[in-house]
């Protein structure tokens, strides 16, 4: 019978969480679950794990957009109905896993995914550069400096070699994020692509007595820049409302995110910085923030050239310096960041000197550097 | 509704990575707004920012999150996304799915929605793209009646919490990731349907250091397998390394000749603590050195396995930038057993306790993390009843503003400056 | 004719600054400035410098109380004179050195050193303990914590042997400062001695009104701590004074340094703290703060036992356990602090925990760490 | 004045360590203050506390520092220590001295004052210690008359500049630390004297980056020699260290059996920028990575020398804890040529640069480091007018909050938020 407006309570259930993750499990998975002993790679995009039972659990990865239709999920189950018996899985980076029991069923598997275009490229393992994690861009969010889905699908276009192949020093991993939000948390990728805005927020003051708490918009700023103040409306009416010291803004749009009436978005002012050296593992080195390299590249939808190509450029100059096994930000503390400047070509800016929080700990205390072109 | 001319759009069609765009002209014959999403879109594209108004609250009844409200600036233009809210569906724990739920979901999207999707959030929700205002109670009904799933988090609230596939199909898992994750998930349904804490809080669960779900960087509460005893060597895979019997890293350097294997240069240089060397063509691992970083066990999957004694380092605190900058998590609790045997109590109550400080303390929209950054992470660690170890630093304080208590100073603080001026004329 | 009272401003001289160094050179120092080839340690103590004329300067480095005496400074001018034709110097850690200009002169001038009881131990060079650069103490300052010359002759009385040879895997460098304003500069050495307060500052409501400008005092304080407030003095007049949150205190001494009003000195609130792990020179890694490792060691007088012991015992695990010239600081770091704790027995404590400005780069934001002892 | 009972300054007579306490009650023969001296440390011992009252204002006419006054807070008991002010003299740059001059200082001092001293300040002045108000006159007057000798800094202005001993006695300098001392010491005669800065301000110059005056952790404005050329290789030399004709860091280590010396473990390996190798028995230095940390040169000084093409670089900023944490110096300047011939005007130059912006920005009781730490060190780089570099950062910064300029948006700032609300409705 379904929903009824009318009695919108009736046998109403809440709080059942997700399904149980078991029911989900293909047999192999199930059946050797904490049993396996060791994997390997058998190509790109192909993993095989074997078990102490002696079973084995061949992995076929596949790169997916992460904005996908039902229409193309529906695909995905037909592909797994036919070969991995009605199982599937994404990984937490959006690759869709196809996984079979024998090595007999791989080549199959294969030649399926293969025969649908560019559907279902395969790869996305080892020393090569995975599917981004990325978030909503214009697609979806209010607060966005940049999109997200159109400057993943230029970036990875550009890389796709590098998705299909294992050819560099160590994974590399991209992560956008469309605002300093950072939902794709960005923080600590490889190669990160990150939404700023430029222009201080506009204070919209026909809307801002009925949108914000002025307090609560006084308080969002991290630098005290907003305070106050009685202004006038269109209707000519005096109002509560705020002034801001464009000057102190460092363009975080924390104001905005509490006070809709400050809205920042700008197609000039907004565009994207990189980052780069982050890593999220504990391997050899801890986790390590992303440092800020390029601090501003324009929104040029729909293929945004010259984040692609700063970004091919950076990937290039790793993958001929690097040491095997060496992540990019690994790399990078070894030469040295004013080497790093220096092999890449990117111009060395002010901006990426610390001003903010904690920033003396990334001052140079020291006569330890190197005579690179920077010093004249 | 009217296909839009997106002329930027369509230039997204080619290329070897699949296309969103064609997939959305492909859902566009089944659910017509798609046209709108790409008319909208190629608007954004051609005015180079959003054209989604700020925030918008909705929900279904009774919870007060996993629902994003959302709606268009120029919804006479585009009418099919005039409102455009997503709806977060929790996802099972590490993301396997049987086809069958799929389909399911498929269809209840196709009808109750744009039948575009996100596979997955960043949070790890299975989030259902677009739909309106009206449609949610509906949806909801159908998802949980029929489906028998459930919302995940948004808000101010325990947020839908992930894992790393761990011992399904990893052998380097040290804790039952998925059986952890879905059973706080369940435990504190509650806490993800109804927001009650200062800001939003984030469970993550990783199999060991390898952290394949990025638990330290971007959970409030990162469990990541460890293991406390040696890690256990097969001598004569090490020698079939050493040999070239097996590739190195499990493969995943073989589209480039680095040349043979050389377990020097490519394992005992890289150790990080230098605790590894070769007697012979025998490897000895001092482990009383080793920090568990995965390295060696990395490169030499065959001859090297995590220890037997499993469990867990708990780590506190990682979020995002805004607004004191970005924090990984930092480590909390150094060991722990992960017991499913007794329903995870031991992690259960490390969260509590967590919980009820940070409610207590924490102010509006103040993340756990930078919580700790403004009240001190001793004080934190005294909170949590740890015993106060070297690991929970990298290094100690280099400055010497320490506080003491009355208590901890022998005739304690109380004194009489007029009997101490007559020691010390002024 | 000398000063004179009645008409000070005759004839004065101002501003003519310290004697010109080139006066003070011995000749084989000006005949070779700038020439120098390479040095040798013949021994302890023992420097020679080789000039590309072919010279050679001699120096024999001893050691020095910091307080000396003039008839002290008399001898050493007679033991320059005698040997040195007329010349000596002073090392930046208040060593005297003697130098010569051949081989055959050192003996003689060492002889004579050693003739002499313990006024002129020789040594201070390479690996091993130098003089310790110090301060006031109870001699001459209004702000200790603990005194200075007493606990360095202590330990170096303790510490003697490093002095004489060159055993340890790089050079020492200790240092003491009798309060947290550091002219000891403790904040970049080996081995730290500082004096600490642990009582808040008491407040004299009888001397505050006529020594402290009130808005200065408050503003001393960099947590906060004091606040105006009225008062009553002994005389029952009710005052401007301040009001201190001793919770909030951490035992800085600003507020005492810029006001006389506010003592916090006391025979049990103040003692000693060990800091390690600081270094100076560039040379392999880049310069380092000191960490503190024991937070508390009381003042006893006259020999500081506690304090000489922790110190010996840090350099012994040191010397044992350390490479070839790496610095403790270097070798704390290679073998992570955990170990640095475990090794030496020195007990962690809450105190080690930063919880100052920029405390979060300290704590440990991975799982890479060490099971010691400390993990139950 | 009569001896006190002294039985802990006693006890501090024993040890191999030579002692003050010994040498001040030789000093007592001829100045009896000294038994005042013990007595009233005596005291301090006991009572564990300082017996000085705080500060005291003294000094001599015209001179707004070199003095400390001092002033006992048990006068009547110890008489010839109520008074006993501190004189800084200014050394002679390096330290080194005729005796003729020592003595003129003892005489001087045994005239006007305890007799005892400290050879030498922290800072580094000759620091004549204790004697009374009535002395700094006459004192001062001998000084510069008889002596012609001047007094140092104290409180907040320049205070004495000090250096290593350079090239007169060192292989490694790479620029003259005396004469450039000398040379700004007197340049500065009136901002060492008169106070006008917010704070004290400390110059400080080691010939090379081993830093033997501790430039770098002590003074506001550090002057490192180094070099930008190659390191000068004599192979021959190398040679010599691998053979054992030379013991390694010129026997800094002969204490000690550390077998062998081994150049890649003690050189190659230990090179932080790994810049070095051997190709057969011939050394090769990769000078465009080198830092010039000094290390190599260190271990072989017979057979590695600092470059031809000598400078300096310049480091701005440290100091000791109080009250923001301890600072080192930052790199501003990476490479400056440091030229007696034209007055090292570029070093001037660069001083004024500080000085100007500091004392127009400065708070009260502000050091320069914490200026560019409240301030920004990008501000402070731009006062500099320095060509921004790399070099000046370990690391680019992690946060991403950078600030902008209208004039380097396009479109610059002024926005009609009206116009805005045409195109994206509220
Ligand atoms: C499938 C997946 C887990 C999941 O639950 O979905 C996964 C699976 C594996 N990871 Fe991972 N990792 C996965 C995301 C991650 C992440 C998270 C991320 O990137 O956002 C990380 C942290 C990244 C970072 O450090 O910034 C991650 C860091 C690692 C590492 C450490 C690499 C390093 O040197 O730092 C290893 C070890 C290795 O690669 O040898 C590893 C190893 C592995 C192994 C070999 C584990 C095993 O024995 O099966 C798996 C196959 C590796 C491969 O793809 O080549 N996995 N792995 C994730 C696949 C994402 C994708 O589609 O590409
Ligand atoms: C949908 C999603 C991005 C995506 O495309 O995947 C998302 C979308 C939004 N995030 Fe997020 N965040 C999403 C994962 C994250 C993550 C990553 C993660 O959870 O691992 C982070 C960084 C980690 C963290 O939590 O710090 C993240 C850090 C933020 C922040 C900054 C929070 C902070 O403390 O730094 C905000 C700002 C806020 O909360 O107001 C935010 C706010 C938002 C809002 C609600 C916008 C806003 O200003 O309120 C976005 C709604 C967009 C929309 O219209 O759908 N989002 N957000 C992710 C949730 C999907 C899911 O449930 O699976
Ligand atoms: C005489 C003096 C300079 C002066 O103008 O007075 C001096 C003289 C020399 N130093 Fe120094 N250093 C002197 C204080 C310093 C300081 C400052 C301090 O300790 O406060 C440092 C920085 C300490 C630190 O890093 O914390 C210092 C760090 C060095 C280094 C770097 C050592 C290292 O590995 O970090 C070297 C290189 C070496 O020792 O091979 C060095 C090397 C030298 C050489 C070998 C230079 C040379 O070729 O002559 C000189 C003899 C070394 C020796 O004594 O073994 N000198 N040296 C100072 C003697 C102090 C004393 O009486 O003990
Ligand atoms: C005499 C001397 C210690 C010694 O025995 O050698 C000294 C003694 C005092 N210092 Fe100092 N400082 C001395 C070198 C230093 C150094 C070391 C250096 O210059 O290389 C430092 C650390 C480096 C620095 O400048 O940061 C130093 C950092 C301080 C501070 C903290 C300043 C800061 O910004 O952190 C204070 C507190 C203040 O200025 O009020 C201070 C204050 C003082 C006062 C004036 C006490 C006070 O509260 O005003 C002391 C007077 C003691 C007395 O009665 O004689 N003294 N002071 C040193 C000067 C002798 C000389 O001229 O050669
Ligand atoms: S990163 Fe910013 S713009 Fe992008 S989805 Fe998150 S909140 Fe929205
Ligand atoms: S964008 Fe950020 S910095 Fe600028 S005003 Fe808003 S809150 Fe303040
Ligand atoms: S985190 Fe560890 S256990 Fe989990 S998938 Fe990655 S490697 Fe395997
Ligand atoms: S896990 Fe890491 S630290 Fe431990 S032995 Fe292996 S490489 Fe070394
Ligand atoms: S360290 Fe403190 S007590 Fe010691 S001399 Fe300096 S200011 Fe005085
Ligand atoms: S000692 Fe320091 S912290 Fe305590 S009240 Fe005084 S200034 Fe404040
Ligand atoms: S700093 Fe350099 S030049 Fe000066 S004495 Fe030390 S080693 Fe020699
Ligand atoms: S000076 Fe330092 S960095 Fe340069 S080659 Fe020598 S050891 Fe390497």
């Amino acid at each position: 019978m379904g929903y009824d407006p009318e009695n919108p309570m009736a046998d109403r259930i809440t709080d059942i969480g997700p399904p149980h993750f078991e029911q989900m499990f293909p047999p192999v998975v199930k059946a050797n679950y904490g049993k396996w002993l060791y994997h390997d790679i058998l190509e790109p995009g192909v993993l095989m794990h074997k078990s102490e039972t002696g079973d084995e659990c061949y992995t076929v990865r596949v790169a997916a957009a992460r904005l996908i239709s039902v229409e193309h999920i529906r695909e995905i189950c037909d592909i797994a109905d036919a070969h991995c018996d009605g199982h599937v899985r994404w990984t937490t980076r959006n690759n869709v896993e196809f996984m079979v029991d024998s090595k007999d069923k791989v080549q199959p598997l294969m030649d399926d995914l293969k025969s649908r275009g560019n559907k279902f490229p395969i790869g996305g393992t080892g020393a090569g550069v995975t599917n981004i994690v990325h978030t909503q861009g214009w697609m979806h969010c209010h607060t966005p400096a940049t999109d997200a889905s159109g400057v993943v699908k230029a970036v990875m276009d550009d890389l796709f070699d590098y998705f299909g192949s294992m050819t560099l020093p160590a994974q590399v991993r991209i992560a956008l994020a469309c605002c300093l939000n950072m939902c794709g948390a960005v923080h600590a990728s490889d190669i990160a692509i990150l939404g700023i805005h430029r222009k201080p927020p506009m204070i919209d003051y026909d809307a801002i007595s009925s949108l914000c708490e002025i307090p609560l918009a006084v308080a969002s700023c991290p630098l005290g820049a907003i305070r106050p103040a009685k202004a006038e409306n269109s209707a000519g009416e005096e109002i509560k409302a705020v002034a801001i010291k464009q000057e102190r803004c460092m363009f975080c749009g924390n104001c905005y995110t509490m006070c809709p009436a400050l809205p920042l978005a700008d197609p000039d002012g907004d565009g994207i910085a990189i980052l780069v050296g982050g890593k999220v593992s504990n391997s050899k080195s801890m986790p390590k923030f992303s440092k800020l390299v390029i601090p501003f590249l324009p929104n040029t939808p729909p293929r945004w050239p010259e984040t692609v190509d700063a970004i091919r450029n950076i990937l290039e100059v790793y993958a001929k310096d690097a040491r095997k096994y060496e992540r990019v930000g690994e790399w990078a503390e070894r030469i040295g960041w004013e080497s790093f400047f220096e092999k890449t070509g990117i111009p060395f800016t002010i901006k990426s000197i610390d001003d903010y929080r904690l920033a003396y700990d990334t001052w140079r205390t020291s006569t330890q550097f190197k005579f690179t072109s920077h010093i004249k | 509704m009217p296909k839009h001319d997106t002329p930027m759009m369509d230039e997204l069609e080619s290329g070897p990575w699949p296309s969103f765009v064609t997939d959305l002209k492909r859902q566009a014959e089944k659910s017509p707004q798609c046209w709108d999403i790409l008319g909208k879109m190629e608007l954004s594209f051609k005015d180079r920012i959003t054209h989604w108004k700020h925030g918008g609250i909705v929900g279904v009844f009774g919870y007060g999150g996993g629902i994003v409200g959302r709606y268009s600036d120029v919804p006479e233009q585009y009418p099919g996304v005039a409102h455009f809210h997503t709806v977060r569906l929790n996802q099972p724990s590490s993301k396997f799915y049987t086809t069958e739920k799929l389909r399911q979901v498929c269809d209840l999207w196709e009808k109750r929605g744009s039948g575009m999707t996100n596979m997955h959030g960043s949070t790890g929700d299975l989030v259902l793209l677009g739909t309106t205002t009206d449609q949610l109670e509906p949806l909801f009904y159908d998802l949980t009646h029929d489906l028998n799933w459930d919302l995940g988090g948004s808000g101010s609230n325990l947020r839908t919490p992930a894992c790393c596939l761990g011992k399904a199909r990893c052998e380097y898992s040290c804790i039952d990731t998925q059986a952890l994750c879905h059973h706080l998930t369940m435990h504190y349904q509650d806490e993800i349907h109804r927001p009650a804490f200062p800001y939003k809080f984030k469970f993550k669960f990783s199999g060991c250091p390898n952290d394949c779900v990025a638990a330290i960087a971007r959970s409030d509460f990162a469990v990541l397998g460890t293991w406390k005893d040696d890690i256990r060597i097969d001598q004569d895979a090490v020698k079939g390394y050493i040999n070239g019997d097996f590739a190195p890293n499990a493969g995943a350097h073989a589209g480039r000749d680095w040349g043979k294997f050389d377990i020097d240069a490519e394992v005992l240089a890289l150790c990080p603590t230098e605790c590894m060397r070769m007697k012979g063509d025998e490897l000895q691992i001092d482990n009383s050195n080793c920090t568990r970083c995965m390295h060696c066990i990395n490169v030499m999957p065959r001859a090297l396995r995590v220890g037997k004694e499993q469990g867990a380092t708990i780590c506190v605190g990682a979020k995002a930038p805004i607004l004191d900058g970005a924090q990984f998590a930092t480590m909390t609790i150094p060991f722990i057993k992960i017991d499913p045997e007794n329903d995870f109590e031991e992690v259960i109550d490390v969260i509590e306790k967590i919980w009820d400080w940070w409610m207590e303390v924490g102010k509006n929209r103040e993340r756990v993390g930078e919580t700790i950054m403004r009240i001190g992470l001793p004080t934190f660690l005294k909170v949590m009843e740890v015993d106060i170890a070297p690991q929970h630093v990298k290094e100690p304080r280099s400055n010497p503003y320490v506080f003491w208590g009355p208590d901890e100073v022998e005739g304690g603080w109380d004194r009489d400056v007029k009997e101490f001026r007559k020691r010390h004329a002024q």
